[in-house]
């Protein structure tokens, strides 16, 4: 039998102005379990509390009720008083009788009645309260960054620094992203490459970090602080280790057609190949796709040339199983495919081509060397038209575009013009647009400069039409503001395409039980204030996985992002909310209608053995919770038909109690 | 189509018995009265000959004893599954109450069962013995032999029936069937159509009658828990029997609501039940909400299907939209 | 195989080739066309208009008579089936609409049951094109042909669906099918001008005459079409590439021409 | 006076059903348009005046007439608005008033020739008259 | 005043993170809804077992309410998707064994829906008030 003390709150005039408090204390007296009860001015304030622990010693109680302001306001308060008392925190209730009846009722008598019916229900709780205890658990020291782009090379950098081990698995044979593709970054023009490169060569440097390039994350296992991965290390055919990046394997592999996806196709590459001049790691790695000698067993080009004997025809997949303490998505995004916006001729002309693309033409290390040069016939061309909003903002056809803005392309266009303008002075530049969005620190000013100091021509409206006709392209678009229908020769069109997640985000997001929204970007904990985090613990976000990002953007989400891990991994043990789900094995079914509801894979499965009749051992399929993962929602309880799921702190039992004593 | 008959089920289970693949045969029996038949556990063809029986009353849905059966031996176990079977067990599978590989189904066609209240309507009290067929030869203590079309007693469940084809089987004996298109929610509709007084006072003349006996709860292939709810100390709701008039209404809609999405219709609680209360007409409900609310679905017809209720869409019609529907 | 088939008007007298070929043609691929009986024209286009309803009872009638039958409706002429596809989609789509519609055909009732094909459909998705392209006798190796497909056998995209409305290539796959070079031009989706023929001569000119000099430009030696009244403004407005039928080009290659 | 037009601009919507709040006013549609220079309104316009009520000019204009009813812009439209049933049903608030019709039977004799397929006329009568 | 007025007895189910708040919030703002509206603390309105429901009717409640997130709000990402459907379904099942149906309802209210809290209550009070004591599935041998 508990021995519950209540302690009604005046709260000054707030509470006792229409509440009749010392009649709430005389009343709740006689209830169940009730040895003392007694009201005073602030129970919150210091004399509040240490009237608590005196009542706690002297009448020995082993439960509290306070019927104050909100538990919002003050649970943790009386919990902590209760924990000094010596008593276990989790056996105090709060009757909010501020917010909830004082505040809201005028008539005196009227009030007081609903104190004591809300001081009844705490009480008829905490009868049925149980001392509760977090749980620990041990956190691994180690992070993993899912994605090396910027997004992911700056989250790993910062955690590394703050002395963490931290793992980056990249599906590509480098590092770098989407970043090492750009030519010049907005709004400042630095060359993207110069200060790309060296984060990279950082990274690799990194006594901290290890690179796991041509990888990809198989399976995910565990919970926050202790998750088991597996990763693949896909077979490159050269010996990462022994491969000195000389390169002369790709300049001798007979098979040239490949097409070369850092150029975007625009030019082809070996069958053999490093991505670029300063991919880290800069090893060479063999498509196996296109290697004559892995399709046929005929060639062995590479291997006769290289001098370091790197290349492994027999190489297979590896797996490579890790711990860590926290996991980093910073997946990225990709520009989506054009193959549904026709009507700009994206597959009829090879000169209508994409912002991504236009970034290689106009990239020293690109396949024109930097000239700009028409794909289709390699002239320079004197008037070019970009379109903005292509796929992006798109609310009619799901399958077609996205209906969300995609951020960058305003920015990265004027970028376009601009260069264009101060490069090719003779080259017109037409830029169609819904609308202009700059909203960043120097942005607008830079758009500006696009149109006051270099004479890219803005105008208002969409493109309907591109139709290639002789070797032009005819632009054929709205002009909103002269209310004319513009038809626009052309010797080069430009689509800023819409960007959407990287396609293995989804299935990541499976294996992390992340959430994702209808677009495929993962969902931050809370949008305003959690806006790095997962709602799953220990699952972090960096990057345009999480939403559009330009990359100043990207680079504070990634270091918000590290900030998060490092106070992580900078504790030893996590302490987790005792309010979880707990199964009784006696109970359970096995059925799995828990496991299915549960939002955060929390919910296990196992065989176990149970006594049986006749000294015989049955094996059942029971579930139990990870308290560690558990949120404590409580949606698993409903699932349950048999009511062997239940939730510490708001236990079926104790919510009923609180039901009768309300109806009574 | 040729009509599968007792001989040939017992031939079929001798053949399974001789070759070793299963040592035992979950079958029917006659009770007290050959329309009272009953499941029971066969080891040997002896003893099949003697006992096992196959017709009209073979209502017993086996998929439920398999859980404790498989339990009993490393061995399988030889179980019939009609149609209507097929589907718990296919659904006590999703919910991996017993292990598939300790069990070898042979589905077998069915052409109906037939419901002896319906029989006793016709011929009155003292039925001495029926014999099964299209005709069904009934004798009674009072009027001798007489004989009745069995498609003027078929149970409501066949009259209904939703498929008369077998969704999980090892070997199947006989025709395959189809699903059908069944009037089975006509009755839910019907009493949906009546005003919230009529239909008050339905349900209280239906549910009063109750006893607490728990027979729709033992047999029902859905409530296979270990321990139900009703016998849980910590549920807040334990209780024996009815201390009230409310009592067995929570009863029967919470237990409705925990088989909600997981009831194939078999409906083995309305046959058992000693009070005739129409139990399916409440699964049926849901069942047929379900439906209505997020799209067609049959419990049991694939394994490992995601039930309705541990599933939602972001679209779902909100509580108000449920019940407001007919004024809509 | 019986399909119901709704010729239309304009088949009957000023397009009797497409309607003469596509019936010869069928049989030689093993469908049989069944003439709806007591079909009206179709009205030519149609009304968007969500309350108009006796502009769109002859397309009910024609898709009502197809699902007594059983039998999917097939249409060859462009315009009758944008009619009928869409009249389609309403009855399907728009309860208010079907309703009062269905006071016209009572006791019958119709909600969009009857699956509507263009002849181009059957061809892919019935027949499908590589068994046409074993029915190939003649193939019509070396010629460089163009479709024009024009508005109406498109869009609405998401009404139609016959095709991808800016990439479509189901024309394009029956003239590789046939042996033939698809040539890919971009205003073979633009508007040839439609009836504006009556109402403004110059627009339909303009609009026509950039049809074709764009597909002659891209090596086109001829034109394929659907609609008698695109094949019209085309040939009218002076081409100097010739305007077919695709069902004459299939007839050929099928070596049935006379 | 402000009140039937405001019905007459209601019902348009209804009859079409197109929300024209759903324009973002990129001008895609406008871009699009094969008949946009024999237009006095264009499409983006068409939406944005029954958005706003102002649909007296649209009434008064040719430039009813002068869609061809080719769907490019309700395929192209990002936003899913679907001028051109506007514009259709803003010409059917017209035609179908008495004594409106565009294209009366007396008229299409001199407007035939030879090769001229039925098609076209019942097109256009079918969009310009009631 | 009126004597002897009927005053119902209404349970309220309120998730922590949104509704609760409301709640509080409408309090804050001093936002009057009667007094026998009685909250009860759930972490999230997935945790609302029907059980608890029927168990509030047996034992002489006159309605019940749940409030929560609002749908794609929720605190624990779908909690209140799973209670839309399971209340769905039950309130449906109430009104087919001929419980008023306007005795229970599911309402989202988020964390500054202070407003939207009160007016929810008032109204929600007024209708059962209407409505009457809750003969039908209320157990007279409970009451005190």
């Amino acid at each position: 039998m508990q021995r519950i003390g209540v302690f009604v709150c005046w709260c000054g005039s707030n509470i006792a102005g229409t509440v009749d408090v010392a009649k709430v204390a005389e009343a709740l007296k006689s209830e169940p379990g009730v040895v003392l009860s007694t009201n005073y001015q602030y129970m919150c304030s210091q004399a509040g509390q240490e009237m608590i622990k005196e009542a706690v010693k002297e009448h020995k109680l082993t439960g509290l009720v306070i019927c104050s302001c909100s538990p919002r306001m003050h649970e943790a308060t009386f919990r902590k008083t209760a924990a000094a008392a010596g008593i276990n925190p989790y056996m105090v209730e709060i009757a909010n009788i501020r917010e909830q009846c004082s505040w809201i009722h005028k008539d005196m008598e009227e009030g007081t009645e609903k104190a004591i019916v809300l001081g009844r229900t705490a009480i008829a709780k905490v009868n049925l309260n149980a001392p509760l205890t977090p749980g620990e658990s041990p956190v691994t020291k180690r992070a993993l960054v899912i994605g090396g782009g910027i997004a992911g090379i700056q989250t790993a950098l910062d955690i590394a620094d703050a002395g963490f081990y931290v793992d980056i698995v990249e599906k590509k044979p480098t590092i770098g992203g989407k970043m090492a593709q750009l030519d010049k970054t907005f709004p400042t023009l630095d060359c993207a490459a110069c200060i790309l490169t060296p984060k990279m060569v950082d990274v690799a440097q990194h006594e901290r970090i290890r690179i796991f390039s041509y990888s990809e994350v198989e399976s995910v296992k565990g919970f926050v602080g202790n998750f088991d991965v597996t990763i693949r290390k896909k077979a490159r055919y050269v010996k990462e280790d022994v491969c000195t990046g000389c390169g002369l394997c790709t300049e001798k592999c007979p098979q040239k057609k490949v097409p070369n996806e850092f150029n975007l196709g625009m030019d082809n590459r070996r069958a053999i190949y490093i991505p670029f001049a300063q991919a880290v790691p800069k090893v060479a790695t063999i498509d196996a796709d296109y290697c004559t000698m892995l399709k046929t067993g005929k060639c062995g080009v590479c291997s006769k040339v290289c001098t370091a004997k790197a290349i492994d025809y027999t190489q297979k997949d590896e797996f490579i199983e890790e711990k860590y303490g926290a996991i980093v998505a910073a997946t990225g995004f990709n520009p989506i495919s054009m193959d549904k916006f026709d009507e700009f001729a994206y597959s009829q002309s090879k000169d209508v081509i994409t912002s991504l693309e236009f970034e290689r033409l106009m990239n020293a290390a690109g396949p024109t060397a930097g000239k700009l040069l028409r794909p289709s016939d390699g002239v320079h061309p004197h008037k070019i038209v970009f379109v903005q909003c292509v796929g992006s903002r798109c609310a009619s056809c799901a399958e077609k575009g996205k209906e969300y803005c995609s951020k960058i392309c305003c920015m990265y266009t004027a970028k376009h013009a601009m260069l264009t303008r101060d490069k090719y002075p003779d080259t017109d530049v037409t830029v169609f647009y819904i609308d202009v969005r700059t909203p960043g620190k120097q942005f607008d000013e830079f758009y500006r400069r696009a149109v006051e100091e270099y004479g890219v021509h803005y105008i208002k409206g969409m493109v309907g039409k591109v139709s290639p006709e002789g070797n032009k392209l005819i632009v054929q678009g709205s002009d909103l503001i002269a209310n004319k229908q513009l038809k626009i020769e052309a010797d080069l069109v430009v689509l800023a395409a819409a960007i959407e997640p990287d396609k293995s985000a989804r299935p990541l997001a499976t294996m992390l039980t992340a959430s994702m929204d209808t677009n495929d970007f993962f969902t931050e904990a809370h949008p305003k204030l959690r806006p790095v985090e997962s709602p799953t613990a220990g699952i972090f976000l960096s990057g345009a996985c999480q939403g559009p990002k330009d990359i100043p953007e990207t680079v504070s989400q990634a270091g918000a992002a590290a900030a998060k891990v490092i106070g992580l991994l900078a504790k030893d043990k996590l302490t987790g909310n005792p309010c979880v789900a707990h199964s009784d094995e006696m109970m359970c079914n096995g059925c799995s209608s828990c496991e299915k509801v549960c939002p955060y894979g929390a919910i296990t499965y196992s065989d176990k053995e149970f006594r049986g009749p006749n000294r015989t051992t049955l094996i059942r399929r029971v579930a139990s919770v990870n308290e560690a993962i558990c949120q404590g929602c409580g949606c698993c309880t409903v699932a349950c038909p048999s009511g062997a799921m239940d939730l510490k702190g708001f236990a079926s039992k104790q919510i009923m109690a609180e039901v009768d004593a309300i109806c009574k | 189509m040729q009509k599968v008959t007792r001989e040939m089920l017992i031939e079929k289970a001798s053949a399974l018995l001789a070759e070793g693949k299963v040592d035992r045969v979950l079958g029917w029996k006659n009770g007290e009265f050959s329309y009272d038949v009953t499941p029971f556990v066969f080891t040997d063809v002896e003893s099949m000959k003697k006992d096992f029986v196959f017709g009209d009353f073979a209502f017993a849905n086996f998929s439920k004893y398999l859980i404790k059966e498989t339990k009993k031996s490393e061995n399988k176990v030889l179980v019939f599954l009609k149609p209507c079977d097929t589907y718990s067990f296919n659904q006590l599978l999703t919910e991996h109450r017993f292990n598939r590989e300790k069990v070898y189904a042979v589905g077998i066609p069915c052409d109906g069962m037939v419901d002896v209240s319906k029989i006793k309507e016709i011929v009155g009290d003292g039925i001495i013995s029926v014999e099964s067929g299209d005709l069904i030869k009934v004798e009674t203590l009072y009027d001798g032999v007489k004989e009745i079309a069995k498609k003027d007693v078929l149970a409501e469940r066949c009259v209904n029936c939703k498929s008369k084809k077998h969704v999980a089987y090892d070997e199947l004996m006989g025709e395959e069937g189809e699903i059908l298109d069944s009037n089975r929610f006509d009755e839910v509709a019907k009493l949906e159509a009546m005003t919230a007084d009529e239909r008050y006072a339905f349900w209280q003349n239906e549910l009063s009658r109750c006893i607490r006996c728990n027979a729709c709860r033992d047999v029902c292939p859905a409530c296979t828990c270990e321990k139900c709810v009703f016998g849980n100390p910590n549920s807040g709701v334990e209780n024996k029997a009815a201390s009230n008039s409310f009592e067995e209404k929570m009863f029967h809609i919470i237990r409705a609501f925990h088989v909600a999405g997981r009831c194939t219709d078999c409906g083995e609680c309305s046959r058992v039940c000693p009070q005739n209360i129409p139990l399916h007409l409440l699964n049926r409900k849901f069942i047929k909400d379900i439906n209505a609310f997020y799209g067609d679905y049959q419990a049991g017809e694939e394994v490992g299907s995601r039930a309705p209720l541990t599933n939602y869409t972001k679209e779902d019609l909100e509580p108000s939209e449920a019940v407001n529907k007919e004024e809509n | 195989m019986k399909v119901s088939y709704f010729p239309g008007c304009t088949l009957k007298t000023k397009a009797k080739d497409l309607d003469n070929y596509a019936r010869k043609c069928a049989e030689v691929l093993g469908v049989t066309l069944e003439e709806i009986p007591a079909w009206q024209c179709c009205g030519g286009v149609f009304t968007t208009s969500r309350d108009e309803i006796a502009t769109k009872l002859s397309s009910v009638r024609a898709l009502n008579d197809a699902k007594q039958k059983g039998q999917p409706l097939v249409s060859v002429c462009s315009a009758c089936h944008n009619v009928i596809k869409q009249t389609n989609a309403a009855m399907q789509n728009d309860e208010e609409f079907a309703f009062k519609v269905n006071n016209y055909i009572s006791p019958d009732e119709y909600h969009g049951e009857t699956k509507v094909y263009h002849y181009l459909e059957l061809l892919r998705d019935v027949i499908g094109f590589d068994k046409l392209k074993e029915k190939v006798v003649k193939p019509l190796t070396g010629r460089k042909i163009a479709a024009y497909y024009g508005c109406l056998l498109l869009r609405p995209g998401k009404v139609m669906a016959m095709d991808d409305v800016e990439n479509p290539t189901i024309m394009e796959d029956l003239i590789r099918a046939l042996g033939a070079e698809p040539v890919v031009y971009a205003y073979r989706n633009e508007c040839c001008g439609g009836y504006i023929a009556l109402e403004s001569k110059e627009l339909a000119k303009e609009k026509s005459q950039k049809v074709t000099s764009n597909a002659q430009e891209k090596g086109a030696e001829a034109i394929v079409t659907a609609c008698p009244l695109c094949r019209y403004n085309l040939i009218k407005n002076g081409t100097e590439v010739p305007v077919v039928y695709f069902t004459e080009l299939l007839a050929e290659a099928l070596g049935i021409k006379e | 006076m402000e009140n039937s037009k405001q019905n007459l601009c209601n019902e348009i919507v209804r009859r079409s059903g197109v929300n024209p709040r759903k324009c973002m006013k990129c001008g895609k549609c406008s871009g699009t348009c094969p008949a946009y220079d024999e237009m006095e309104y264009h499409p983006h316009q068409f939406v944005y005046m029954v958005e706003t009520g102002d649909i007296e000019p649209l009434l008064n204009s040719k430039s009813i007439y002068r869609c061809l009813t080719c769907f490019a812009c309700v395929d192209r439209c990002p936003r899913g608005v679907e001028p051109a049933k506007l514009v259709e049903a803003v010409r059917l608030a017209v035609v179908r008033e008495q004594g409106k019709n565009h294209l009366k039977a007396d008229d299409i004799p001199e407007l035939l020739d030879e090769e001229l397929p039925q098609q076209a006329i019942v097109s256009a009568l079918r969009k310009y008259s009631k | 005043m009126q004597v002897n007025e009927y005053k119902p007895k209404i349970v309220a189910f309120c998730c922590n993170w949104c509704s609760y708040a409301g709640a509080d919030l409408a309090g804050s703002n001093r936002l009057a809804y009667p007094a026998e509206v009685k909250v009860i603390r759930v972490p999230c309105s997935c945790r609302v077992n029907p059980m608890f429901i029927l168990r509030a009717f047996q034992r002489g409640a006159d309605g019940v309410i749940i409030c929560g997130c609002h749908p794609g709000d929720c605190h624990y990402t779908s909690g209140n998707y799973y209670t839309r459907r399971r209340m769905a379904l039950l309130f449906s099942m109430l009104d087919y064994l001929g419980i008023e149906k306007e005795r229970t309802r599911v309402e989202w209210v988020s964390a500054a829906e202070g407003a939207k809290f009160a007016a929810t209550m008032n109204d929600f009070v007024q209708t059962v008030t209407a409505l009457g004591e809750n003969k039908r599935l209320e157990d007279l041998r409970c009451k005190k």
